[in-house]
């Protein structure tokens, strides 16, 4: 089992800022990277270039784009509930960073261990709705209200097969792993603490994704409604909603928002490679450079996702949440507990 | 004459005659006094026509007239009537009956024609300007608006020298 | 199955309503397109669309200019299927005049409208995606409108708004390389239908977002004056193509694709049938290319036409376009109504787009397929 | 999927005809003695604002279907950076005035480019923008004959529509004005 930076660092204050520091690091690098891949792969996917004159193959691209938005003017429209629209964009991001810290991507060191991680990244997940629709209410724009209110339902909608299509994994951990040997001494395995999931699945030698098919797929379309990517953009549908709740941000508030978007959509390829696909698990290369290769990948399959795919209208996304993902996700729990309890 | 099934203008039109297709695009003509608009578009409504289109024209200066100009077509046969209303010339405009109720498509037309001829129509639901500002203060394609020979002399040269550099 | 959900949305116990201001600039107004929408939640209560701020005095241009001088304006009315417009106008003033047009020009004319309103068709498939947020087929799409425009750039000089047509034929003639550009362009497009059939049309969002949305019934359509595919969804097979036979279309052989049902579906499949119906035309009319002249001997430089009405029509890629010219017997004309078929459509809207939920009346507006200009002339 | 044989565009002599770039304006002069100049980063913030030049998704007419043009396949704007259309004038750096501007369309002309942030640039494409081009003619009642009648206009693309590469080249141009833009000073 990974040691923290708690275990590492006595000093507390010490272990908190470097993990910070880390995960702010990371972060931005990641989210630089991922709208730069973002758009070299769409177009790809779209027989174009994207990208190519700033830098080798337009790799400071998005470090332009950035240095641009610093630089923009912050407009404050008229008419705001000053407070909400000036603390949405924080609202949106900070829990982004915690969800982050809690990531064992390394059979080794992690940042954070904790019993409850997997209840803990929901938790956080959750925020993001909070955010957006502080942010949608006080822009005092009809459309940032319309993508405030779908954004809302549509969170609480599929955080439920999201949760339920997780909970079959967490059935699984506690009945296949018993204890683990560490530092000596043995830990009972915890269903619910993300490094305990991936050790089991290293453990055993198998990911749960061939264990639960069913739940990883409800999960990860969960977890492209969660981030409000296409086809489930719909929060910020371009082509009707302007640009949904951050319609009237500028600057760099604009530029929070889609830096949350971006880790939003890592951290939940993150917890999709530790529910399913083993974590830090795999042959030969290190254990970091599996968990970041199984992330981008699943984070590539969103994008490619995004770009194929149409847009889902409000009333069918809600129908297939809870018309046929919820009772899905339910049936795969039943039928779980039902096998964990026979055999 | 070519078939016209289901038609019945008898003693709507003040004049029907019939018109050469292939030198004009018409099939029959026919003048009508403004009373009689909305029966007319009843008949034709019910003779299985539509409102193909409708316009004005500013025929103050040889017919004394501000004249509507109505078309009617079939999807299934090709037979075009040409309407015309000539209606007696006020300042601004004229006025004729609203033919909305028969034909829904009538309302965009009659709006353009009091955009652009201030032709009012009496029972149209919402009758005000399509194409130009709402603050607009002429009717564009009068005769008397807007001649070239009335225009001011342009200023000359000024955009040309920022330019030059 | 949505039934519930909207029923439920509907229903809402003492909900506000409110009004929304989509446009004129909005992502997916097709220009400057502006629809005030009185909403109660999700839901329109009520569509007033307000146009006009692309008008540019065409009507007004034509009566203090000869007909030669408007000629250019013509392709600008409506940009997407300028040839079309521009060879129309040419072939109202020829009816007039009494002017005759040699054989290949006329077969020329047939080409070059067909591949532009393939081009017209290809550019309203991929925004029409584009606004029911599919992104790729638009790209796609392009990647073919370009190689027609770069043919018609190559005939005609222009890649958008051309001045190819004149009285009594045409500017330039083809040569071989146009026909054989054309002949490969039409089996890429053949090559490249069965993708975007695989990529949209089997697509179950699409379906989805498609099927039963925004009907427009054959009474609506004869109430409002709509025509063109949008009517050929809903069922009549009115074609001035086939109804009133203009230029050579009568001498090929060709179908009009028709739905029934009269949602967005069966426009998309209606558009995408004709292309495939277009690409018939230009090979026959290829096959059967005439030599000879491709203008009259001496040039039409003044139209001397007798004083009257007359009105001349063709299918623009929306629809029957109808030019209602009134000579004085002069070179300037006394008045030129433009019929465009965009206008008839945009005026059945408040109708049908009552009682439809946001992201529909974007469906809705894509699937019909307007041009601004062309409504506010 | 068959091959074009031929280059469609082979054989066509159409000039893209280079926009014209109009001088920085000229500095306003400041009586505050020597300053000093964070000359590098006012150049990296140059470069960086240069480089990514977000348009506003705001077509007016024929114009626009070569800004799609100009953004899809075959010319590709993002290549540049440009090609990022944001439907929100809050979130946009230039407007490009793609087509004819009515007179119904000027008010919210002005409100769009009020509502854009600073720092903001925008480009005249066509002839319409620049001075009215083909719908010119004596008492034109409907038209605003010229962009730069209503907001400043940094450059002007001519052609009607002008092609893809010609805004391609309007918008280098842009950029081009952007990096010089400050240098006024040290002179």
């Amino acid at each position: 089992m990974p040691r923290t930076l708690l275990d590492i660092f006595p000093n507390p204050l010490i272990a908190v800022g470097i993990g910070i520091t880390a995960v702010m690091t990371v972060l931005s690098v990641n989210t630089l990277f991922c709208i730069w891949f973002e758009r070299k792969v769409s177009a790809w996917i779209q027989l174009r270039m994207g990208p190519m004159e700033v830098g080798f193959h337009g790799t400071m691209q998005t470090v332009a784009d950035m240095v641009k938005l610093l630089g923009k003017q912050l407009v404050t429209p008229k008419g705001i509930d000053k407070p909400l629209y000036h603390l949405a964009p924080i609202v949106v991001f900070a829990p982004v960073v915690a969800a982050a810290s809690l990531m064992p991507f390394s059979e080794s060191v992690a940042i954070t261990n904790t019993n409850i991680g997997l209840v803990l990244v929901f938790m956080f997940g959750g925020f993001a709705s909070i955010g957006i629709f502080m942010g949608g209410w006080g822009s005092n724009n009809k459309y940032a209200l319309l993508g405030a209110m779908r954004s809302v339902a549509q969170n609480i909608s599929y955080e439920i097969p999201l949760i339920l299509s997780s909970l079959s994994v967490v059935l699984l951990v506690g009945a296949m792993g018993r204890e683990f040997a560490v530092d000596g001494g043995v830990i009972q395995a915890n269903g619910m603490n993300l490094a305990h999931i991936t050790g089991v699945q290293a453990q055993r030698g198998v990911w749960f994704l061939l264990l639960q098919p069913l739940a990883f797929i409800i999960f990860f379309i969960a977890v492209l409604a969660e981030t409000n990517r296409a086809p489930f953009d719909i929060p910020e549908a371009e082509s009707e909603l302007i640009a949904g709740f951050h319609t009237e941000y500028s600057g760099m508030r604009f530029g929070l928002f889609f830096f949350a978007e971006f880790s939003n959509m890592f951290i939940g390829a993150m917890v999709a490679t530790i529910l399913f696909l083993g974590g830090w698990d795999g042959p030969v290369l290190p254990g970091p450079a599996w968990f970041f290769l199984k992330t981008y990948f699943l984070v590539f399959c969103m994008m490619w996702i995004r770009w194929t795919y149409p847009r889902l209208r409000f009333d069918q996304l809600m129908t297939f949440a809870w018309g046929i993902l919820v009772p899905l996700s339910i049936l795969n729990l039943l039928i779980t507990a039902f096998l964990v309890k026979v055999f | 004459m070519l078939p016209t099934a289901g038609l019945d203008l008898s003693g709507l039109t003040s004049s029907s005659v019939d018109s050469d297709y292939a030198v004009d695009g018409f099939h029959h003509r026919h003048t009508v006094e403004s009373g009689r608009i909305v029966e007319i578009a009843r008949a034709f409504c019910d003779g299985g026509y539509h409102l193909e289109m409708m316009t004005c024209e500013d025929r103050r200066a040889d017919l004394e007239a501000m004249r509507l100009v109505y078309t009617f077509g079939r999807f299934d046969l090709v037979d075009r009537h040409l309407v015309f209303v000539d209606l007696v010339p006020e300042i601004p405009g004229a006025e004729a009956p609203s033919m909305t109720g028969v034909f829904p498509a009538a309302d965009w037309y009659e709006r353009e024609v009091y955009d652009m001829y201030g032709v009012r129509f009496s029972g149209h639901p919402d009758l005000k300007r399509i194409l130009l500002p709402d603050d607009a203060d002429f009717h564009a394609l009068l005769k008397d608006f807007g001649r070239i020979e009335d225009a001011p002399e342009e200023e000359s040269g000024e955009r040309d020298e920022g330019q030059g550099a | 199955m949505n039934s519930g959900v909207l029923d439920t949305l509907q229903r809402g116990v003492e909900e506000e309503t409110y009004y929304l201001n989509m446009g004129p600039q909005h992502p997916s107004m097709h220009g400057v397109l502006r629809l005030l929408l009185h909403m109660r939640g999700e839901m329109v209560l009520e569509c007033e669309p307000i146009i006009g701020y692309a008008h540019r005095a065409h009507e007004k241009m034509a009566e203090n200019r000869s007909y030669i001088q408007f000629l250019p304006n013509t392709s600008r009315i409506d940009y997407l299927s300028g040839m079309i417009y521009n060879i129309a106008f040419c072939q109202a003033i020829e009816k007039m005049a009494g002017i005759d047009v040699p054989e290949r020009a006329e077969v020329i004319r047939v080409i070059v409208c067909e591949l532009n309103r393939i081009q017209s068709h290809l550019l309203w498939f991929g925004t029409f995606l584009l606004d029911i947020g599919g992104i790729t087929p638009f790209l796609y799409c392009f990647d073919d409108r370009e190689e027609i425009l770069g043919i018609l750039d190559r005939v005609s000089g222009s890649r958008l708004t051309y001045s190819y047509g004149r009285f009594g034929g045409v500017t330039a003639d083809i040569d071989d390389v146009f026909i054989s550009q054309t002949r490969s362009f039409l089996d890429r497009l053949r090559g490249r239908l069965p993708m975007y059939e695989g990529l949209v049309t089997k697509n179950v969002i699409f379906r989805d977002r498609c099927k039963g949305v925004g009907v427009i019934t054959v009474d609506q359509a004869r109430a409002y004056g709509v025509t063109g595919p949008v009517l050929r969804a809903s069922g009549v097979a009115y074609d001035v193509r086939k109804a009133e036979p203009y230029g050579v279309y009568d001498r090929y052989d060709f179908e009009i694709p028709t739905r029934t049902s009269g949602d967005c579906l069966a426009r998309y499949e209606v558009r995408v049938a004709e292309m495939e119906q277009s690409c018939r035309i230009i090979e026959q009319a290829l096959d059967a290319l005439p030599e000879g002249a491709i203008e009259p001997a001496k040039m039409v430089k003044k139209v001397k036409s007798a004083a009257g009405e007359y009105y001349f029509a063709v299918e623009s890629a929306r629809g029957h376009f109808g030019m209602y010219i009134v000579s004085d017997g002069t070179d300037v004309a006394s008045r030129i109504k433009l019929r465009t078929p965009s206008f008839s459509v945009m005026s059945a809207a408040p109708d049908v787009l009552k009682g439809t939920m946001i992201a529909d009346v974007i469906a809705i507006v894509g699937s019909v397929d307007v041009v601004l200009p062309e409504i506010d002339r | 999927m068959g091959e074009v044989t031929g280059n469609p565009g082979e054989g066509v002599m159409t000039p893209v005809r280079l926009p014209v770039l109009l001088p920085p304006k000229p500095p306003v002069e400041q009586e505050i003695g020597p300053m000093i100049r964070l000359a590098v980063l006012d150049d990296l913030l140059n470069a960086a604002r240069a480089n990514s030049l977000w348009p506003l998704t705001f077509g007016l007419a024929c114009c626009a279907i070569e800004m799609m043009a100009a953004g899809a396949s075959k010319y590709d704007l993002d290549r540049f950076g440009a090609g990022v259309f944001r439907p929100s004038p809050r979130q946009a750096d230039v407007m490009i005035f793609a087509g004819t501007i009515s007179k119904k369309m000027v008010p919210v002309i002005r409100q769009l480019w009020d509502q854009m942030p600073s720092p903001k640039w925008s480009i005249a494409m066509g002839g319409c923008t620049i001075d009215g081009g083909p719908f010119k003619y004596p008492n034109q009642y409907a038209i605003v004959e010229g962009a730069d009648k209503i907001i400043p206009v940094d450059v002007y693309i001519p052609g009607c529509p002008p092609r893809p590469e010609a805004l391609i080249a309007g918008i280098l141009q842009l950029q081009e004005k952007i990096k010089k833009s400050g240098k006024g000073h040290q002179a």
